[in-house]
């Protein structure tokens, strides 16, 4: 175990441009081990672009994402996650032909065989351990009931879990969720919510990039405020709550 | 290491009974005959023979593939004693009677080869295993002639080949079970050369466009070298793929070759499509050297022909038969054949009808169905009465040596049949090759390999 | 074959086994049983199994799949010819050529997903197919076909013994392996590929496969390196494609180019739509019923027709006669393309889907709480 | 060698505009439907089909049969009044001249009805399925569509004259001015290609400056959020589909004179057409275009003896080459957007 206040992710003075347009300038954001970061901000301040620079899928125009020593910049998707980084979507990702069950014993099958192995000779029926463990995780997220369901004919409520088990069960060191409640109903943005509290116990490391404060505010310890490509405040969620330039940039945004 | 096996046969083919519906439309299974009457492959033992026509029934060459089946059911009739007799008639020597074959009653099954060498192969097969064909015939290509001829040769059965004009059918890939009547593209070659020479000249510098494939080759090849012999050059011979519809890409080059003839080695929809392009792009009023620029298409149908429409007008070629020949035999077969059908026959329904008589007549002068008899009574048999004068089954090769057709695209055409003149008939004498020149091994008629 | 297989597997296996195993009598009275055709229906069927285990599992359409078949068999056919007329080292070398083919032609293809995978095998196979039958043709006899003839070399053979007389065929250690001993032959290796998909469908890897047809960004995001995984489908699939194809020469010693047309690749795509696609038993059907159109409907002339309908007065038989004409015989085109619709249009799932309606109906009559009984993991519970 | 290269580029744009032309069909139908339509070939067919049907009408025949005298096949001969000449005397003749062209006008109305037909009575449910199925079922339409073709024409091919002034090459070289009888084209080529380049024009003009192709092309880029603006999109799409049709049908009208139509064109043009669609990229208008024409040009030179002594073969597979090429240097061919027909 890490001593607390260990950095583990680094993003170093990132500069992304699109053509003349500075999407991203000069973002320094250091996310402690074990803490729940948010990244909030107006529509368009950048935050999707960030994520997506995070994640390796853009490239920044200068500076580097470091994971824990990583450099995680030109590095492909499935690499990233084998470091231990996981990532929940704005739209629920998951298999939509499986069943519930087999959406979340995926994810356990690459964390223990790796990017990939061949392991055609065994029947996912004798895989006891994976799926011992995948029923721990359903309970876990509250779908163990519907396990054997087309993970298609879930709600998007549901989905989410799905998605969150899925991501639960790699036992990633970092996760990151894009706008987890993003079009969801209040009832599930408020299980969903719940489920999060519910897990943040856990030492995991989490990035959450969200524009709705009654999520963030319940959730995050620390809290960066992005607007206009650039962090323009950061500190816990009492600090950013009462900063003036937030106020201005959240109602600036509006118009 | 096995090789086929000669003795009585262990053939195990599980004749149930016609447990249904859809057997009972497929005849020929009805008969449980005894393995152990067999000493060969399908020995007729009822009181019926059945024959197994492969003919194209889908595809590019349909049309040729009904033309045939009509042609092998009018024969069938006609054997069995029905209709006008046909050909029975001026057939000599003649040991038919028209009471089917040995008092067997003859019937046919039927395949579609879609012109594909493994299909022709899975239908003669199964006409074979399961339909009890005594001799398989049929066909519209060379690929599937010798694809069909040597898998003939190595269930037992004899192959009496429709539509094949590659030298390969009775030169290299020769077989002891097949025969050809159809003649072949060296024939073509000697025949046509010295009409074209007269018509145009012996001093013409010829494009070839060659069908990418066996057929095309062998045809180039004989044609070239007989018309080089005569003194021409020539220019280029440039090969297009088979189906390519347009030939525009290879036509242009034509233009500024030199050349003031072009060949087209092509058969079916390829010699359609790329003759009417060819005579669009003004070939057939162009001025080259001096001379007016022709086309010659080596080999084609009345069915090719009237494909084309009147691009064909005035083209020489030529074919193994035609319908308004003046002999007794082809006047005979014309008027059955027309009663019948209400049109004249083609080419290769002229040719399967004969195939078919051929084969039945052999069979009346051996006294048995027992092939290797049969092949020896086919086997350097002449025969006259069937067009194309006196006939000779050659021994050497299986290859049927008699007179060969130029024809030429009829100008004032008076129906829609009469799409072909014929130009000249080349004799038998002159269309005559040595069989050695192609090599080939016939194999052996006996011991008689047994059908699975 | 308990821990190997799940009972309700070993169910599945044996009762296809049986079935394929008696074919000789349950074909019957469609006319079907014969050697050459039964035949066919293995290799056809190992053809579409290994089709499936591409399109079936990770959704990549390959219309190419015609090439490794046609490689198959002219690898096969010059092991015969080079080597020695034992099926065993032809067939070995076949597979290992296709997969040889499989391996570069999917790395390329596999680059691109989608409709432009499926044009890029396509493009592959044409060029296969083209060179195969014209500039190809010293090693593939072009139109023609390549054949054995007496006086190949066939190495190990004349090791042990003189080139015997008569003509060649393939064998097993001395055994013939044309007409019956051929099917069964080809019966065992569809054995061998029903069994070796069934495992691949239920085997992690197998799961993988599905989520890369489900969700590949998933996939990605999961951790797991989806190209390979797709790759090795392809390969596998590639292989039991030239197996099909060393097959196919094996029980009729011949090899030509039209095997590989893209008309070839794009029956083997219908064979499985039509029977089922990503169901085990699926693409077997559905190869058999294509292989049964081709062969015994195109036979129904108008003779076999007549005696059909024999029963009917003379007006009417003849009558029958022209309609059924229509669609049997040289319309047998016609039937076939008139029951890709109907199934496409009211089966979307293949002719298993409605078998899978036809049993949940059953079922359901007959009270009904087995249905909810599936199990969790194959949700689709197509097979 | 001037002259056969210019030939060959002449050549290559002919080409390219009849692949263009029929690429366009096939990716209005997938741009707008998102339909893999493999029955475009065939409606191709039906087109050139039209033209035979017309010809036929206009050469209608009555047939009264002589009894005197008989064939050598035993019929009797048959005396033939074309009626249409009988009818309009020199217009008569100058129709049944001009047939292919005027069939244009026959090929509209039907190929509008059989395209609308097809997409209400079948392709309607198959928007929303997989690719899959969709390649199936047009797959047993277009087997179907070519049966009843065999079944009604025969499969023989039909030969479909051009008109007589328009017959044999027309002199280009001559025309630029360069030495006679050198550059020379077949007249109907030309026309061919103008004929193509206009239909083309015309259909982009039309997606371009009228409201209906506005909407049409803002539902190829976003369905659902047209369909939220409460236009009836579906109305406009199965127009779109008889357009499409009607285009196909066209271009096999006007290519009957090149290729004497039989009932198995449909398929022979399947591939090609596919082809360049997808190098061209799904669902770009402009990319079929250019690749029609890429494909075509490239084609032409691969034909040639030159080319061919050094790469035998060559041109039996140029066109997949260039299309392996592309694919992988391009990953959505010329001009594809991202994530169509990607999954």
């Amino acid at each position: 175990m890490q001593t607390k206040g260990n950095v583990v992710l680094h993003v170093a003075d990132v500069q992304k441009h699109f053509g003349g347009l500075h999407a991203l300038a000069d973002i320094d954001l250091q996310v402690d081990e074990g803490k729940t970061h948010a990244i909030i901000g107006p529509n368009g301040a950048g935050k999707s672009t960030l994520l997506n620079v995070i994640i390796g899928r853009l490239a920044p125009s200068s500076g580097a994402v470091v994971f824990d020593g990583t450099v995680l910049t030109g590095k492909k998707p499935h690499e990233i996650n084998q470091l231990g980084v996981a990532r929940v979507f704005q739209t629920p990702e998951i298999f939509a032909d499986l069943s519930v069950l087999q959406n979340v014993m995926t994810p356990a099958f690459a964390r223990r065989d790796g990017a990939f192995r061949i392991n055609m000779f065994r029947s996912v029926d004798n895989e006891r351990g994976i799926r011992e463990e995948a029923e721990h995780t359903l309970e876990d997220v509250g779908l163990m009931d519907r396990r054997a369901v087309h993970a298609g004919a879930l709600s998007r409520g549901d989905k989410r879990r799905l998605e969150l088990a899925m991501c639960l069960i790699q036992k990633p060191r970092l996760l990151l969720l894009d706008e987890p409640t993003a079009g969801m109903s209040r009832h599930d943005t408020n299980t969903t919510i719940e489920l999060l509290k519910k897990i943040k116990s856990r030492g995991m490391t989490k990035v959450i990039i969200e524009h709705d404060m009654h999520v963030v505010f319940s959730l995050a310890d620390k809290i960066s405020v992005l607007a206009g490509g650039r962090i323009i405040a950061e500190g816990l969620p009492d600090q950013v709550r009462g900063d003036p330039r937030v106020q201005e940039a959240y109602l600036g945004g509006v118009h | 290491m096995s090789e086929l096996k000669r003795g009585p046969s262990r053939r195990h083919v599980l004749r149930t009974g016609l447990a249904g519906i859809i057997a009972s439309g497929v005849a020929p299974l009805a008969f449980s005959r005894g393995a152990w009457a067999q000493e060969f492959c399908n020995n007729p033992t009822g009181g019926t023979v059945t024959f197994g026509l492969n003919l194209p029934l889908t595809g590019a060459y349909a049309e040729e593939g009904a033309d045939e089946q009509k042609a092998y059911e009018l024969a069938i009739q006609h054997l069995n004693g029905e209709g006008d007799g046909g050909l029975l008639n001026v057939l000599k020597p003649s040991a038919l009677k028209g009471n089917g074959i040995l008092g067997k009653k003859v019937q046919y099954v039927s395949s579609d080869s879609q012109t594909k060498s493994d299909v022709a192969r899975a239908g003669a097969t199964r006409m074979i295993e399961r339909d009890g064909a005594i001799m398989i015939t049929g066909g519209s290509s060379s690929g599937e002639a010798i694809a069909v001829q040597s898998l003939c040769q190595e269930l037992g059965v004899i192959f009496m080949a429709g539509l094949t004009h590659s030298n390969d059918t009775t030169g290299k890939d020769k077989r002891r079970y097949g025969f050809r009547h159809f003649f072949n593209a060296y024939q073509s070659g000697i025949a046509i050369a010295p009409v074209l020479a007269e018509a145009y000249g012996k001093d013409r510098r010829a494009y070839h466009l060659t069908a990418d494939y066996t057929w095309g080759w062998t045809q180039e090849e004989s044609i070239k070298n007989a018309t080089e012999a005569l003194g021409w050059e020539t220019v280029q011979a440039v090969r297009t793929p088979l189906g390519a519809a347009d030939f525009s890409q290879y036509l242009t080059p034509v233009l500024n070759s030199g050349a003031d003839v072009l060949i087209l080695n092509h058969y079916g929809n390829d010699m359609v499509n790329s003759l009417t392009q060819a005579v669009q792009f003004g070939m057939r009023d162009r001025q080259a050297n001096g001379k007016q620029f022709e086309i010659v298409v080596p080999l084609f149908s009345e069915l090719m022909a009237k494909g084309a429409g009147e691009n064909i007008k005035g083209i020489f070629g030529t074919s193994n038969w035609h319908w308004n020949l003046p002999d007794e035999g082809s006047k005979a077969f014309t008027k059955s054949f027309g009663a019948a059908y209400g049109s004249p026959p083609s080419q290769a329904a002229h040719t399967a009808y004969v195939q078919a008589l051929l084969y039945a007549d052999a069979c009346e002068r051996a006294g048995t169905f027992y092939p290797p008899e049969v092949i020896k009574a086919l086997e350097g048999f002449e025969f006259d009465g069937m067009g194309n004068g006196k006939t000779l089954y050659r021994a050497e090769d299986h290859q049927c040596m008699k007179s060969v057709l130029v024809v030429r695209g009829n100008e004032n055409p008076t129906n829609q049949f009469d799409v072909l003149n014929v130009f000249k008939e080349i004799d038998r004498e002159t269309a005559n090759y040595d069989p050695a020149i192609f090599g080939g091994d016939l194999g052996a008629a006996e011991p008689v390999p047994q059908c699975r | 074959m308990a821990g190997i297989m799940s009972r309700k597997d070993a169910t599945l296996f044996i009762g296809f086994a049986a079935v394929v195993l008696l074919l000789p009598i349950l074909a019957a009275p469609f006319g079907a049983a014969y050697p050459d055709l039964l035949q066919r229906f293995m290799i056809f069927g190992i053809f579409a199994i290994g089709f499936n285990i591409l399109f079936g599992l990770t959704g990549y359409l390959s219309f190419g799949h015609a090439a490794f078949f046609g490689v198959g068999s002219y690898a096969a056919m010059w092991s015969f010819k080079l080597l020695s007329l034992n099926a065993i080292p032809a067939i070995l070398f076949a597979v290992a050529i296709a997969g040889v083919f499989a391996l570069v032609i999917g790395y390329l293809s596999l680059r691109r997903s989608g409709i432009y995978f499926s044009i890029l095998t396509l493009a592959f196979a044409q060029m296969c197919y083209s060179l195969a039958y014209s500039v190809l043709t010293p090693i593939t006899n072009g139109e023609t076909g390549l054949r054995m003839i007496r006086a190949d070399p066939r190495v190990l053979d004349r090791l042990f013994s003189e080139a015997p007389a008569g003509v060649p065929v393939p064998s097993l250690f001395g055994i013939s392996l044309s007409g019956w001993n051929g099917f069964y032959f080809s019966a065992l290796f569809l054995l061998a590929t029903f069994f070796l998909a069934m495992r691949i469908t239920n085997s992690p890897f197998g799961m993988m496969l599905k989520g890369i047809k489900s969700n590949q960004n998933r996939m990605n995001y999961t951790g797991f390196n989806t190209r390979p995984y797709a790759l090795t489908a392809f390969v596998i699939s590639g292989m039991l494609a030239g197996l099909a194809g060393s097959l196919l020469v094996v029980t009729d010693p011949l090899a030509g180019a039209e095997r590989m047309q893209w008309t070839a690749s794009g029956e083997v795509v219908l064979m499985t739509i039509l029977g089922g696609v990503g169901t085990l038993v699926g693409p077997v059907i559905g190869a058999w019923l294509i292989k049964y159109f081709e062969n015994i409907f195109s036979s129904f002339n108008d003779n076999v027709l007549s005696s059909f309908f024999g029963f009917l007065p003379d007006g009417a038989r003849e009558a029958a006669v022209v309609v059924a004409g229509k669609f049997v015989g040289e319309g047998w085109h016609l039937s076939l393309g008139l029951l890709f619709v109907l199934i496409v249009v009211f089966l979307p799932g293949g002719i298993m889907e409605g078998v899978r309606r036809i049993s949940s109906a059953i079922r359901r009559r007959g009270g009904g709480r087995h249905a909810t009984a599936r199990g969790e993991l194959s949700p689709s519970a197509a097979e | 060698m001037f002259e056969v290269l210019f030939l060959q580029f002449l050549n290559g744009l002919d080409k390219g505009s009849a692949y263009a032309l029929i690429a366009l069909g096939l990716t209005l139908v997938f741009g707008t439907l998102g339909v893999v339509n493999f029955a475009h070939g065939a409606l191709f067919m039906f087109g050139a089909f039209c033209a035979v049907l017309f010809r036929q009408l206009l050469t209608l025949e009555t047939v009264t049969l002589d009894p005197e005298k008989l064939s050598p096949w035993g019929a009797p001969v048959e005396i033939r009044q074309p009626l249409v000449q009988a009818w309009f005397g020199d217009v008569g003749a100058v129709l049944v001249n001009y047939s292919v062209p005027l069939s244009l006008l026959l090929s509209i109305p039907v190929m509008l009805i059989i395209g609308i037909v097809m997409e209400r009575g079948i392709i309607k449910h198959f928007y929303k399925r997989p690719h899959a199925e969709q390649i199936l079922v047009t797959f047993g339409l277009a087997i179907v569509f070519g049966e009843i073709i065999k079944a009604v024409f025969g499969p023989n091919p039909i030969p479909q004259p051009m008109p007589t002034e328009l017959r044999g090459a027309a002199d280009i070289g001559a025309w630029l001015g360069m030495q006679p009888n050198v550059i020379t084209y077949p007249l109907w080529r030309l026309v061919y290609f103008l004929f193509a380049l206009g239909v083309i024009g015309s259909v982009l003009a039309f997606l371009q400056f009228t409201t209906f192709g506005m909407v049409v092309r803002a539902g190829m880029a976003d369905r659902e959020t047209v369909g939220a603006l409460g236009i009836n999109i579906d109305r406009r799409f199965t127009i779109m589909f008889g357009i499409a049709a009607v285009v196909a049908g066209m271009a096999g009208v006007m290519y009957t004179p090149l290729l004497p139509p039989s009932y198995t064109m449909g398929m022979d043009f399947l591939v090609i057409s596919f082809v360049v669609v997808v190098v061209g990229g799904m669902g770009s208008l402009p990319g079929a275009i250019a690749a029609g024409f890429l494909l075509g040009i490239l084609q032409s030179f691969a034909s040639m003896h030159q080319l061919k002594a050094f790469f035998p073969g060559i041109d039996q597979v140029i066109i997949y080459l260039v299309a392996v090429v592309v694919l992988l240097v391009l990953p959505r061919g010329l001009m594809g957007r991202r994530g169509v027909m990607e999954a």
